[in-house]
């Protein structure tokens, strides 16, 4: 049947192959006389696809030996080597960009928008480090991420902050990355990449704001351990959430704990935690008991809070966004009119808007919908986030060792040798006698 | 060692807690206090002709008296027919519209219709883009000139007695035909024996009118004037300059379009900055008919589309001197009188 | 440990490093503040000299000052750029020392720490516990102050955000009156050709209009607009056409599908990159092509919405038809040379083209447009493929029954009729199938069957107690719908693609070559009238608003009895 | 993975808290394997880069002062074959030019980025010196305004660290900004449309 139909096919298909030449033709450049020929419009190409899936490579490299390092090499120095490549390779040389930190906002980008497809390379980017704390903890803070080894670099004279107070703040990353999620979920942008304070080092230029932020950072580093990653990276968030389930975990050392408390000291990162007495005092034993179980019953309450509070909250979250923005400034020019001067991104902006008011509004009113589910989210997130750091830290903790907090420890092997075991195992010091003092 | 925790005591913490709420609250109201009075940034870098937008009250001659939209999209040119009927080319299609825009004939061609002229027996003829198709008044397809080169691209037509011209933009040249599609002459071709210097067309708007003292008159974008031939090809004479003043011609290429009243005072049109002007026979700068402030859209159009290849704007002039002006962007028609 | 000559050495490194850092530091901030004033297109200076020239164009010593201060600017531009780009890195590298050298320094200072033993029952974590809860607590405060504070700052000009957040607009559905007067898929809203209106006259040619792309669907109509959709390995169009004077009133190309990749898979001229129907629920029209772009457009021709289904596998290119009910879109994607290459049906919500369901098919590629509609007291939909006729439940998509009664290639589409669903095997069986079965049903559920002229390409049509088929060769049948009987044949002399159609009592054959003959839809056989058409015609006919809509190779044709052109129905 | 692997020595029983470990990390592997199918079904492998639909940008300038490059790396470019090739060029000469001349106080680019050659009378070429020009859109007002519009704004790959989130798109009032797929990185103009 089919070769019936070709004949009459291709006779349609040349028919029109002509006609549709000239109804695509436009104006002509003028008919030179001398000769003279067009010039083509130069297109340098982007970079190359296989050298992102080098980079991948280079990544997943970079991971595994991290790990390596870590639990066979058990090498400080080792790790400090690979984490200034990683600060060479990713920071200066791929300009910060691309780095697992933004990656969240990707994928859940492309989980709410159809439109986007997420490259594989940024998958791999967002994952790898997770899955690799799922079984060895935050492998890739320690040796991997640009931005952690610039502040493990520039630490020079650690100061402890007070451990209560470190709990405190290790939320702070959790809220920072809801937000981060619900702005790429609702397509207004990757806030996480916005206010990163580091990648400006890394291209050598950047908005003067941004600039100070990281110089900030950079001078509080010199005191305080890795600001950014404890307190406010919500990359190491999620790698703290995935390392507490970890197969494998950072020990001080494979012999037995002495109780020195040298690891202790030797942690600027606060990590470490110390051993708790055996057994439990009965005086306390209830009060404990009775905390837990109020805490468990505010959980659901604070998430319930968190709803309703974020559930009034769209109007100004959404406020970021350029359409919702848009129209804003389009409505309080109809109030109250301001003369922006001609050609200003504003007036051209505004332009648009007058041109087709209702089509801006309803881009705005959807937007702003958008972001009512998404604040009321956010607001049980952060009540969840909350509750949850409540409960953990009314949770009765057994360590009998010195050991790194699962979660906290970004696995930078310091206190490998401060451990008079360890140094002992490794052949730096004799078995027998005092520690010597370094 | 000294436990950590007498490093901060906790009204310490709290005090430094409270300012932080503080500070984040100043900032929250300074960003919200300047949002609202915003002042936008002034763009250092704008194309300001803000100054040759406006146009002198003083100077406007004509009102408009009516305005109705156009049937089809993507117009290009209209042309006033003997008893006052206007022809409009729109797409595919040529429109016969009474001056009130109501429909009558329509004709469809196979392809974009580029330009119109007719005669003062009715007879239509319908520039394509490379080929003359030529209707009686009923709207009946008579006749088809071939085309005259593959790579013409007719913008103009005008329709005397004996001859017809079509101006091609291509080509740079003004076709002389005869009332049967014989081709009699080329004018205005680059020529130095003759002096004649040639049209430039960057864009495909080259017009072509009869003049009552037995002249064409043809629009030079390129140089920015209007040029008067003899039909046989002689340049008579030219005027206009370039400046975005009234006076002159805007821009890059203009006048896009002519066209002319009973007495014999010619009707330019202009793009880029949009307007409608008229000139003595001998180009003396008279009065504007329209200024940039009538068409907003158009203007915009302009330094918003692709290019103003979808911009510009025709005229035509009836019997009784009311100027017909074509708004390629909006599509609509607006008909202009002169004031008393 | 105090003052050894190395630490000092590293102290003072660090030290220079400091100040070098501070210098370079401050000369480009300094830079920045004075030089950037003087761009060249910021320098108040230069500007002002510009205005001055604007009055006095002539003056020559200005315009000196213009070029000398002009040149000047620029360079100290492209200057200040090469300075920031060579700070950066002196500042870097300073840094770098800076950095090293304290380290170091700060590495030999520190005094190994004496800790005590600290001898507690617990009191201390206890006593942390607590401090970290309240600070939380402080924390928590503090966010939701600042949450409190960016809310009264914020508030929102935009009307009506709040009550209506979570209602999803509901989307209008057009009346079961509005698609059945309309033509608004592959052989109309129920797919079975038929339209009740009467048609009198001979038909003639009212306008035709060329269509700017080629491809085999047919035309569908809603309102005053009849869509095709035309399309080539280059490029995709949806065509829109006022149906009173057949103006081209928008064309729209479909690309930059996400997802789909750039290079489209081959397709044979003879099937066509538009080879389906559009279809239209009166809000959008639908357009799908073989290269697995789906696009809902609106009225107006703007993108509503468009979707990736591919990659399609098909040794001749996709040609099944879009099928729709309601707002909800049916496509079937049989694909594939044998039985198990994801062939399935899927089911997208018109408004959004969300994917409702899909349902897998053991079946390889077909070419049979699937039909909606009411068979043994449900509402089925009813697909075809080589082997399997399928029945699923409409909306929700679950196998009502299966059928082993088709081989070949699956292309004629079935339609319902008598209570039957009628089934064409190409060029073996019609059958005649009750569509009241559950599960695996057995041939012998067919009612009848019979192998005469029975066509390989065009679907058959049905009228009261009848049915009638007609091949590619153009041998027009007509059965009795209850036992299958031949009633009647007729040798139309004219080959056929096309599906035929029925308007009234006039059965409409379609030729190729532009041949359309009206038989009566009767007992006996009688030729009514025939046309000629001066084109090629592969797409079966739509009958629409007292028209009749046929895409030939080159022109979108509108035939209407001449004597009333614009009579409604 | 299953919840065998992960446990310590036969000889002691798994903690309550190591089971919850496995559990959790199972579940965390699954979710992140579902939603990495999920997802990659759909990439089709491909990366994207940004680029300026010039249709919608209205040259407000931004792209000269919001990118994250000290010298932006957003360029005009010049579609030649659109261009009218005019003496008088609207995107090379400033409003009311004095005379035809490349003085400095006739150009329009305030870098002076834009060459001018004479072909043939009455002809002269355009192009642009990418090294001087800074994105600002200048000329682009100008040629959209009069002329065929045959320069506008391209991000160039060159130079483009393709940010993942572009800083000038975020302030685009035109929201001209879109990702492409690399292998298609310039959305041009033609001579067909």
């Amino acid at each position: 049947m089919f070769r019936r139909l070709k004949i009459i096919g291709a006779l349609g298909l040349m028919l029109f192959l002509a006609l549709i030449v000239c109804a695509e033709q436009r104006f002509p450049p003028p008919d030179f006389e001398n000769g003279y020929q067009l010039p083509t419009t130069s297109t340098p190409a982007a970079r190359h696809l296989w050298l992102q899936y080098g980079d991948t490579a280079v990544f997943l490299a970079a991971l595994g030996l991290a790990v390596w390092l870590i639990y066979k090499k058990r090498s400080r120095r080792w790790l400090f080597c690979l984490s200034l490549f990683s600060l060479a390779y990713f920071g200066f040389y791929r300009r910060g960009c691309i780095c697992p930190i933004g990656s969240p906002q990707n994928v859940v980008y492309a989980l709410f928008n159809p439109n986007y497809a997420v490259p594989v390379t940024v998958l791999v980017f967002c994952f790898a480090p997770i899955i690799v704390a799922l079984f060895a903890g935050r492998a890739f803070c320690a040796g991997v991420c640009p931005q952690g080894a610039l502040q493990d670099l520039v630490l020079i004279k650690p100061i402890k902050v007070p451990l209560w107070l470190e709990h405190a703040l290790s939320i702070i990353p959790y809220l920072f990355l809801g937000a981060g999620l619900i702005y790429a979920a609702t397509g207004t942008g990757f806030m996480i990449c916005r206010y990163d304070p580091f990648v400006p080092f890394f291209r050598l230029s950047g908005s003067t704001f941004i600039l100070t932020a990281g110089a900030l950072f950079l001078l509080i580093g010199m005191f305080i351990g890795r600001p950014y990653c404890r307190f406010l990276c919500p990359y190491g968030g999620i790698l703290r959430v995935a390392s507490l389930a970890s197969k494998w975990r950072v020990r001080v050392t494979p012999d037995v704990c002495t109780q020195c408390q040298l690891c202790e000291q030797s942690c600027p990162f606060g990590a470490m935690r110390e051993p708790t007495p055996p057994g439990t005092n009965p005086k306390w034993l209830t009060a404990e008991r009775r905390r837990l179980g109020w805490l468990l019953v505010l959980l659901p309450v604070l998430v319930l809070v968190g709803v309703w509070a974020g559930s009034k909250l769209n109007s100004a979250a959404s406020k970021v966004d350029p359409a919702v923005a848009l129209y804003e400034r389009y409505a309080r020019q109809q109030i109250k009119p301001v003369q922006y001067s001609a050609m200003s991104p504003e007036a051209l902006s505004l332009q648009r808007a007058a041109e087709n008011p209702d089509a801006t509004l309803k881009a705005a009113r959807d937007l702003q919908h958008r972001f009512i589910l998404a604040c009321e989210l956010l607001g049980g997130w952060i009540g969840l986030v909350i509750g949850l750091k409540l409960i953990a830290l009314s949770l009765r903790q057994n360590r009998t060792d010195f050991e790194p907090d699962r979660g906290a420890c970004v696995a930078c092997a310091r206190c490998f040798t401060s451990c008079p075991n360890e140094r002992v195992r490794l052949g730096l010091m004799p078995a027998t006698g005092e520690p010597a003092s370094l | 060692m000294k436990p950590e925790f007498e490093l901060y005591d906790r009204r310490e913490f709290f005090g430094v807690v409270t300012k932080t709420a503080a500070v984040i609250g100043l900032v929250a109201g300074a960003k919200a206090s300047a949002e609202e009075q915003g002042q936008g940034t002034a763009n250092p870098f704008a194309y300001d002709i803000s100054r040759f937008q406006k146009t002198d009250p003083k100077l406007v001659a004509y009102e408009e008296v009516n305005r109705w939209p156009i049937p089809h999209k993507e117009a290009r040119r209209l042309a006033i027919g003997p008893n006052d009927q206007i022809y409009l080319c729109a797409g595919n299609f040529i429109n016969c519209l009474s001056q009130t825009g109501q429909p009558g004939v329509e004709l469809a061609l196979a392809g974009p219709a580029c330009c119109v002229a007719v005669a003062r027996d009715g007879t239509i003829y319908a520039g394509l883009r490379d080929h003359i198709e030529v209707f009686d008044s009923k709207g009946a397809k008579t006749a088809l000139w071939e085309s005259p080169d593959p790579k013409s691209w007719l913008t103009g037509l005008a329709a005397g007695e004996k001859d017809v011209f079509a101006a091609d933009a291509h080509k740079l040249v003004v076709l002389r035909y005869d009332r049967h599609g014989k081709i009699l002459g080329r004018i205005g071709h680059k020529n130095a024996e003759r002096n004649v210097p040639g049209f430039i067309v960057p864009s495909p708007f080259l017009d072509v009118i009869i003049h009552r003292d037995g002249l064409l008159r043809v629009n030079n974008p390129g140089r920015h004037r209007v040029e008067a031939y003899t039909f046989d090809g002689d340049l008579e004479g030219a005027w206009g300059k370039p400046t975005a003043a009234i006076e002159g011609f805007c821009g890059c290429c203009n006048p896009i379009a002519i066209t002319t009243l009973a007495d014999g005072r010619i009707v330019t049109c202009e793009k880029g900055i949009p307007r409608v002007k008229i000139y003595s026979a001998s180009g003396e700068f008279e009065s504007v008919v329209a200024g940039a402030e009538s068409f907003p859209e158009n203007a915009h159009a302009c330094s918003d589309l692709n290019d103003c290849i979808h911009g510009g704007i025709d005229a035509a002039v009836d019997s009784e001197g009311h100027i017909y002006i074509l708004d390629i962007v909006t599509g609509d028609v607006r008909v202009m009188k002169r004031k008393a | 440990m105090s003052k050894t000559p190395l630490r000092s050495a590293l102290l003072l490194t660090a030290w220079i490093a400091a100040f070098f850092c501070l210098l370079v530091g401050g000369v480009m901030v300094y830079e920045h503040l004075t030089a950037s004033s003087n761009d060249p297109w910021k320098s108040p200076q230069l500007l002002a000299l510009k205005e001055k020239l604007a009055a006095s164009p002539k003056s020559e010593p200005l315009q000196n000052e213009i070029r000398e201060l002009d040149l000047k600017y620029r360079r100290q531009f492209r200057h200040r750029l090469a300075l920031d780009r060579t700070g950066a890195w002196l500042l870097l590298g300073g840094a770098f020392v800076l950095v090293l050298a304290a380290r170091k320094a700060a590495a030999l200072n520190n005094a190994p720490p004496r800790p005590q033993r600290r001898l507690d029952d617990g009191e201390h974590s206890r006593k942390l516990a607590s401090r970290a809860r309240w600070s939380l607590a402080g924390v928590t405060v503090v966010v939701a102050g600042s949450l409190l504070l960016i809310r009264l700052a914020n508030t929102s000009a935009i009307p009506g955000n709040s009550a209506v957040a979570h209602k999803a607009p509901v989307e209008d559905v057009p009346t079961l009156a509005e698609f059945q007067t309309n033509w608004p898929r592959f052989r109309g809203w129920d797919g079975s050709g038929v339209v009740a209106w009467d048609f009198k006259s001979t038909p003639a040619v009212l306008w035709h209009s060329a269509i700017p792309l080629p491809g085999h669907s047919s035309p569908i109509v809603w309102g005053d607009r009849a869509f095709v959709s035309g399309g080539t390995s280059a490029q995709r169009k949806a065509f829109c056409y006022n149906i009173t004077n057949g103006a081209l009133l928008w064309q729209r190309a479909i690309e930059n599908v996400p997802g789909s990749p750039a290079k489209v898979p081959d397709v044979p001229e003879d099937t066509s990159y538009a080879a389906a129907t559009m279809a239209t629920d009166g809000r959008r029209v639908y357009v799908f092509f073989a290269n697995a772009d789906l696009a809902a457009l609106n009225f107006d021709g703007s993108v509503a919405w468009t979707k990736y289904l591919g990659p399609l596998k098909n040794p001749y290119g996709y040609a099944a038809s879009l099928a729709i009910w309601g707002n909800t879109l049916l496509i079937q994607l049989d694909q594939g040379e044998n039985r198990a290459e994801n062939s399935k049906l899927v089911s997208l919500q018109g408004a959004s083209g969300r994917v409702l369901w899909e349902r897998i098919r053991p079946v390889p590629a077909s070419w049979a447009t699937p039909i909606v509609g009411e068979a043994a007291g449900k509402m089925q939909i009813i697909t075809l493929a080589n082997p399997w006729a399928i029945g699923y439940t409409f909306p929700n998509g679950k196998e009502l029954w299966r059928a082993k009664l088709l081989e070949n290639e699956v292309v004629p589409s079935p339609i319902l009729g008598g209570g039957f669903v009628l089934v064409v095997s190409p060029s073996s069986k019609l059958i005649a199938l009750r569509a009241d079965g559950a599960g695996k049903v057995a041939q012998a559920a067919a009612a009848w069957s019979t192998e005469e002229n029975v066509p390989d390409i065009s679907s058959p049509v049905s009228k009261s107690n009848l049915v009638f088929t007609v091949t590619s060769g153009g041998m027009a049948t007509c059965f009795g719908i209850n036992d299958g009987k031949k009633i009647w044949e007729t040798n139309l002399d004219t080959e056929v693609q096309a599906s035929p159609g029925i308007i009234g009592d006039n059965l409409i054959v379609l030729g190729q070559t532009g041949t359309l003959v009206t038989l009566q839809a009767g007992r006996d056989c009688h030729e009514t009238s025939r046309i000629q058409i001066p084109d090629k015609f592969v797409a079966s006919p739509a009958f629409a608003d007292g028209h009749i809509f046929l895409r030939g190779m080159t022109n979108l044709y509108c035939l209407g009895p001449v004597a009333n052109a614009l009579k409604k129905p | 993975m299953n919840l065998t692997n992960g446990q310590p020595p036969a000889n002691e029983p798994v903690s309550r808290r190591q089971f919850l470990r496995n559990g959790a990390r199972l579940m965390t592997m699954t979710g992140l394997g579902v939603a990495a199918g999920a997802l990659v079904s759909r990439s089709n492998g491909a990366a994207y880069v940004w680029q300026i639909d010039p249709a919608k940008c209205l040259h407000c300038g931004n792209c000269a002062t919001q990118c994250v490059l000290e010298q932006s790396a957003v360029k005009c470019v010049h579609a030649y074959a659109v261009c009218g090739y005019c003496q008088l060029c609207t995107g090379f000469f400033a409003p009311e030019p004095n005379e035809l001349t490349t003085a400095a106080e006739n150009q329009l680019c305030p870098t002076a980025a834009i060459k001018r050659t004479y072909v043939e009378d009455p002809y002269y070429q355009y192009s642009i010196d990418e090294n001087l020009c800074i994105g600002c859109a200048k000329c682009v007002q100008g040629c959209n305004r009069f002329g065929n519009g045959s320069l506008f704004l391209q991000i160039r790959h060159d130079r483009c660290l393709n940010c993942n989130e572009c800083a000038i798109s975020r302030t685009c009032p035109g929201q001209a900004f879109r990702r492409v797929p690399v292998d298609h990185p310039y959305l041009l103009k033609t001579t067909s449309r």
